[in-house]
């Protein structure tokens, strides 16, 4: 059992099967909340997964000019940081399968791997828009990594714990941090969309630009798990935010302690899923309302109106804390 | 150390989803039909046009952006691992360093 | 069971480049419009698609100019299997009105195989769905069942060939011309 | 450090045409841009003269499919000018509502596109939805969605009935409404404005000294319009003005278009009440007198002009179209030129670029003299031809 349980934990659920599953439905969501803004009628619910299943069954080709090993392996890399990184966030209960000190730097990390691994797979694909798109890639980190970086220290500091299940637990007693770093939040939220790469900081893809950018000369089922990477980072990128923030599983008026163990599982993982969806509601709702920007508008705007507020919020948290403390 | 310590270890369970992702290639590979090489099909895609060239190799602009995005990153993973009351002090030394650093960067 | 989840996929998920041969954009545009909160191909789950190596289906129109032939195999060749033709308006079936012309090669199939033929000058929307449509139908049944309903409630004579029927109708044509 | 150079086109998502845009980057700034057109040259000019009159109407309406009807209405008018034809008033109006017609859709066709090519996807969507209202007048009017053959040798080939008149006066004024919103949300939406505004600058200078044309020149501030500057059908019967923006910028030339689709429905609504009754047709001649005409008219893109010559048979010697992209393509290097990658679709998409139209063959004898020949009929085709 030792054995078992952990690996079902990282390959069936709440790892990889279920991930790519949730992430399937939620992308379908998506989807059909764009079509809905834009007055279309959208994709039926199956459509993500019909993509998956016929990506997969189309043929493979590697260019070339292409390094054959980085190619293949680029979005294994972004595939599986994405999963690994669910282990150590809180689903069903305020306490994650997996819980040490400091492993919210760990998952802000491994959610970095798939900018990374898209600028490898750009950079060795050996084509001009590609490589464009990769540098692209890089140099949007640049803009979103640091804000998103200070914004999730916001309620480490406020709980006092740098452990996602800690500062979620944080936040049993109903107030949920997102009352004392609002600021945060709001900047985690836009540097989540500059990390999903979404409009309008969609610019490492921008389809009329460099065609799709780093992942142009992938085909099959290589550019099925980058699909699969992409829409598992918007489900753990929603999920982690909504434990920092928002709570976490845990919803304030509900009677934990009345029911059994099972079904505050149930519902901990209803809520989530209801906070998953409301903060992809967002960003449909961003890319359906705005244009792309450019990338060195989008650093400099990254920098200058997420980076100062993030840190205002995080100066404001820490003194407060101090003035408590003392 | 027990057995699901180490399985739930960070390093371990990025190996595992690698593996799971190899699992998606290999059913890929069973479903996707046999690839045929014909004529310009592992040529480098450039809007139908004939590019020369292995490798294409740009230049970059934004180091002042990928300098900032270092300092920053460094000192925040610092304080990450900081704890007790000193924090309080490490926060207001970043603070001042990242403001320093977006000083620099919008001086022109 | 695999065999018919495959099939079933590929008729729901046709991603579609556009390919222009030399046209003179009615057709394109109506392409584009066919995409259109009015007409929504999405619904069937075609998405447009920038780069060939994503792309199933090829809405290609225009009369094959020479110079812009060679790209357009190249383009072809790039796109991963399998992948279908499908060639839009009266140029992309046959060159008219240009044909004669001594840049014009002909229809689409002067360079490319065509899995489907919509004539129109410019092909409407509906009709280009519709030729879609078609296409899905010969890889999953279920698509089938859509088209049979949409044959029943409206008038589709002669909105859509496939190669067979533009072989049929062809030959005098070819015969005059040879 | 490396410069990268790579080619946009023929086939690319954010061009509907096959063209080829090779530049020359230094990291995201464009050091140089340049253009190579011919992929769309189907030798319309040369097979004009293989057919008829009537023959090349079809023929030249085919040039372009978005902007059909200002070529028809311009092979008629210089056809009509070499034959000496009076076409009849109500012909003309008729005439004016279709000219018209076409650049409201032309212009909201580009202005989706705009919105498409800066990634505003909604935008795309919604201005194209609108667009269908003004689709579906010119097929109620017409009959085909595009390639309207509406224009004749002589007259139009549909009249406007009152109920027709009716539908397009409704159709109109909730596209007007809607015109107006999108010159509302051009001018406002943030992240549009940080893509369009002091992008693609070209000034007023610039656009005179290269010949741009139509509502590229009007964006920087050239009130040059064919419709004020050599009249023609009954624009002086109705009551506009000449759009013009001093910003220089795709924002000017996105206001101008906008605002004149408000135009356009205004023109249109003049013209529906004051239109008189009487014939649509004026007989035309088979063969046509021995003499050449030149007719131009402001298409949506700009000035385009037809020239044809007879000999007095029924087929014209010589049919030369000179096509408004032609004639901003030098512009729209200048503004590509010191850009940035980023701004290669929408800088180049404001020109409103349509290859269709422009595409011409040169035939070299000798690449380096740059010594051209003159070609018979079936040399062309066997040169074409060949593999």
């Amino acid at each position: 059992m030792q054995v078992v349980t952990p690996l079902f934990h990282v390959l069936v659920f709440p790892g990889f099967l279920f991930l790519v599953a949730f992430g399937l439905f939620v992308s379908w969501v998506d989807r059909k909340l764009i079509a809905k803004f834009q007055n279309r009628v959208g994709p039926p619910i199956l459509q993500p997964f019909a993509d998956l299943i016929k990506l997969l069954a189309k043929e493979d080709i590697i260019p070339e000019h292409a390094d054959r090993a980085m190619f293949a392996v680029a979005p294994l890399i972004a595939l599986a940081g994405v999963v690994a990184s669910i282990i150590y966030i809180p689903l069903w209960a305020p306490v994650a399968l997996k819980a040490f000190s400091g492993d919210l730097i760990v998952v802000v990390y491994l959610l970095t791997l798939p900018a990374f691994a898209l600028f490898l797979g750009g950079w060795y694909s050996a084509n001009p828009f590609a490589t464009i798109g990769a540098t692209r890639v890089l140099s949007q980190l640049f803009g979103y990594e640091v804000p998103f970086f200070l914004a999730c220290l916001g309620p480490a500091i406020a709980a006092g714990s740098w452990s996602i299940s800690e500062i979620t637990r944080a936040q049993d007693n109903g107030l949920w941090l997102i009352s004392a770093a609002p600021l945060s939040f709001a900047v985690a939220m836009i540097a989540l969309i500059g990390k999903l790469e979404r409009v309008p900081f969609d610019i490492p893809h921008a389809k009329t630009e460099i065609v799709t950018g780093p992942e142009v000369e992938y085909t099959g089922r290589r550019l099925a798990v980058w699909k699969l990477a992409f829409l598992s980072e918007t489900i753990v990128g929603a999920a982690l935010i909504a434990a920092l923030f928002l709570g976490g599983p845990h919803m304030w008026g509900l009677p934990y302690q009345a029911m059994p163990a099972w079904l505050t599982a149930i519902v901990g993982m209803v809520v989530l899923a209801v906070k998953i969806l409301l903060i992809v509601f967002f960003l449909s709702l961003a890319q359906a309302a705005m244009a792309r920007i450019r990338i060195e508008q989008m650093v400099q705007w990254c920098l200058l109106w997420l980076g100062i507020p993030a840190l205002i919020n995080m100066g404001v948290i820490a003194f407060v804390i101090r003035q408590v403390g003392a | 150390m027990t057995a699901s310590a180490v399985l739930y270890h960070p390093v371990v369970v990025f190996t595992l989803c690698m593996m799971a992702g190899w699992g998606v290639y290999a059913l890929g590979r069973a479903l996707a039909p046999a690839s045929r090489v014909i004529g310009g099909k592992l040529k480098t895609y450039a809007c139908g046009e004939n590019v020369e060239g292995e490798s294409f190799p740009t230049a970059y602009h934004l180091y002042h952006a990928a300098f900032i995005f270092t300092l920053l990153d460094v000192v925040a993973l610092v304080l990450g691992t900081v704890t007790g009351t000193a924090i309080v002090w490490m926060v207001a030394a970043y603070l001042l360093v990242g403001l320093i650093a977006i000083v620099i960067l919008f001086k022109d | 069971m695999l065999d018919g989840l495959v099939k079933w996929a590929r008729g729901k998920s046709p991603w579609v480049c556009h390919l222009n041969c030399g046209s003179c954009n009615g057709c394109d545009i109506e392409i584009v419009a066919a995409l259109m909160p009015r007409f929504d191909l999405e619904r069937f789950g075609v998405l447009l698609e920038g780069s060939p190596r994503h792309a199933d289906v090829f809405l290609a129109t225009g009369p094959m100019t020479r110079q812009i032939r060679d790209r357009v195999v190249r383009v072809y060749e790039q796109a991963a299997d399998p992948k279908f033709v499908v060639a839009v308006g009266t140029c992309g079936v046959s060159g008219s009105p240009f044909y004669p012309g001594y840049n014009v090669l002909g229809g689409v199939d002067a360079a490319i195989p065509v899995d489907m033929y919509v004539p129109g000058c410019p092909a409407r929307p509906d009709a280009i769905s519709y030729g879609v449509l078609r296409l899905l139908a010969t890889l999953d049944p279920k698509a089938e069942a859509l088209v049979k309903e949409i044959e029943e409630r409206y008038d589709t004579e002669g909105l859509v060939y496939t190669p067979e029927e533009m072989a049929q109708q062809r030959d005098p044509v070819e015969g005059a011309r040879g | 450090m490396a410069k990268l150079s790579f080619p946009v086109g023929p086939q690319h998502p954010a061009l509907k045409e096959p063209e080829n845009l090779r530049f020359t980057v230094d990291g995201e700034l464009v050091v140089d841009a340049d253009i190579r057109i011919g992929y769309v040259h189907r030798s319309i000019e040369r097979s004009c003269s293989e057919r008829n009159y009537v023959q090349d109407m079809y023929l030249c309406e085919r040039v372009c499919g978005i902007c059909s009807n200002a070529h028809t209405l311009c092979y008629a008018m210089t056809c009509e000018k070499l034959a000496d034809i009076e076409v009849p008033e109500r012909a003309q109006y008729i005439r004016m509502l279709m000219h018209e017609f076409e650049r409201i859709h032309s212009h909201l066709l580009w202005l989706g596109v705009a919105g498409h090519e800066v990634g505003f996807e909604t935008l795309f969507m919604y201005v194209w939805r609108d667009r269908e209202i003004i689709q579906d007048i010119l097929e109620m009017v017409s009959g085909n969605r595009g390639h309207y053959a509406m224009t004749t040798l002589g007259g139009v080939r549909y009249d406007i009935t009152p109920e027709m008149a009716d539908r397009i006066r409704e159709g109109l004024k909730v596209l007007r409404q809607r015109a107006e919103r999108y010159a509302d949300i051009a001018t406002t939406e943030a992240t549009f404005l940080k893509r369009a505004s002091g992008v693609g600058v070209a000034s007023g200078e610039v656009c005179r000294s290269l010949g741009a044309a139509g509502p590229t020149a009007r964006g920087s501030g050239v009130p040059f319009d064919i419709r004020t500057a050599f009249p023609y059908l009954k624009y002086h019967t109705v009551e506009w003005q000449v759009r013009t923006s001093e910003l220089c910028d795709v924002l000017g030339r996105t206001l101008v278009r906008v605002l004149e689709v408000i135009d356009a429905c205004d023109i249109c609504l003049q013209a529906l009440d004051i239109m008189p009754e009487g014939d649509i047709q004026a007989r035309f001649p088979r063969k046509v007198p021995e003499g050449e005409a030149i007719a131009r008219v402001e298409a949506q893109r700009g000035e385009l002009i037809y020239y044809i010559r007879s000999d007095g048979s029924d087929v014209p010697a010589r049919v030369k179209i000179r096509t408004p992209t032609l004639a901003n393509l030098p512009v729209s290097l200048e503004m590509l030129r010191g850009g940035q990658i980023a701004d290669i679709p929408i800088a180049f998409a404001s020109i409103d670029p349509c290859f269709s139209c422009t595409d011409r063959m040169v035939v070299l004898d000798d690449a380096h003299t740059g010594e051209a020949r003159q070609m018979t009929w079936p040399e062309l085709v066997k040169l074409g031809r060949q593999r």
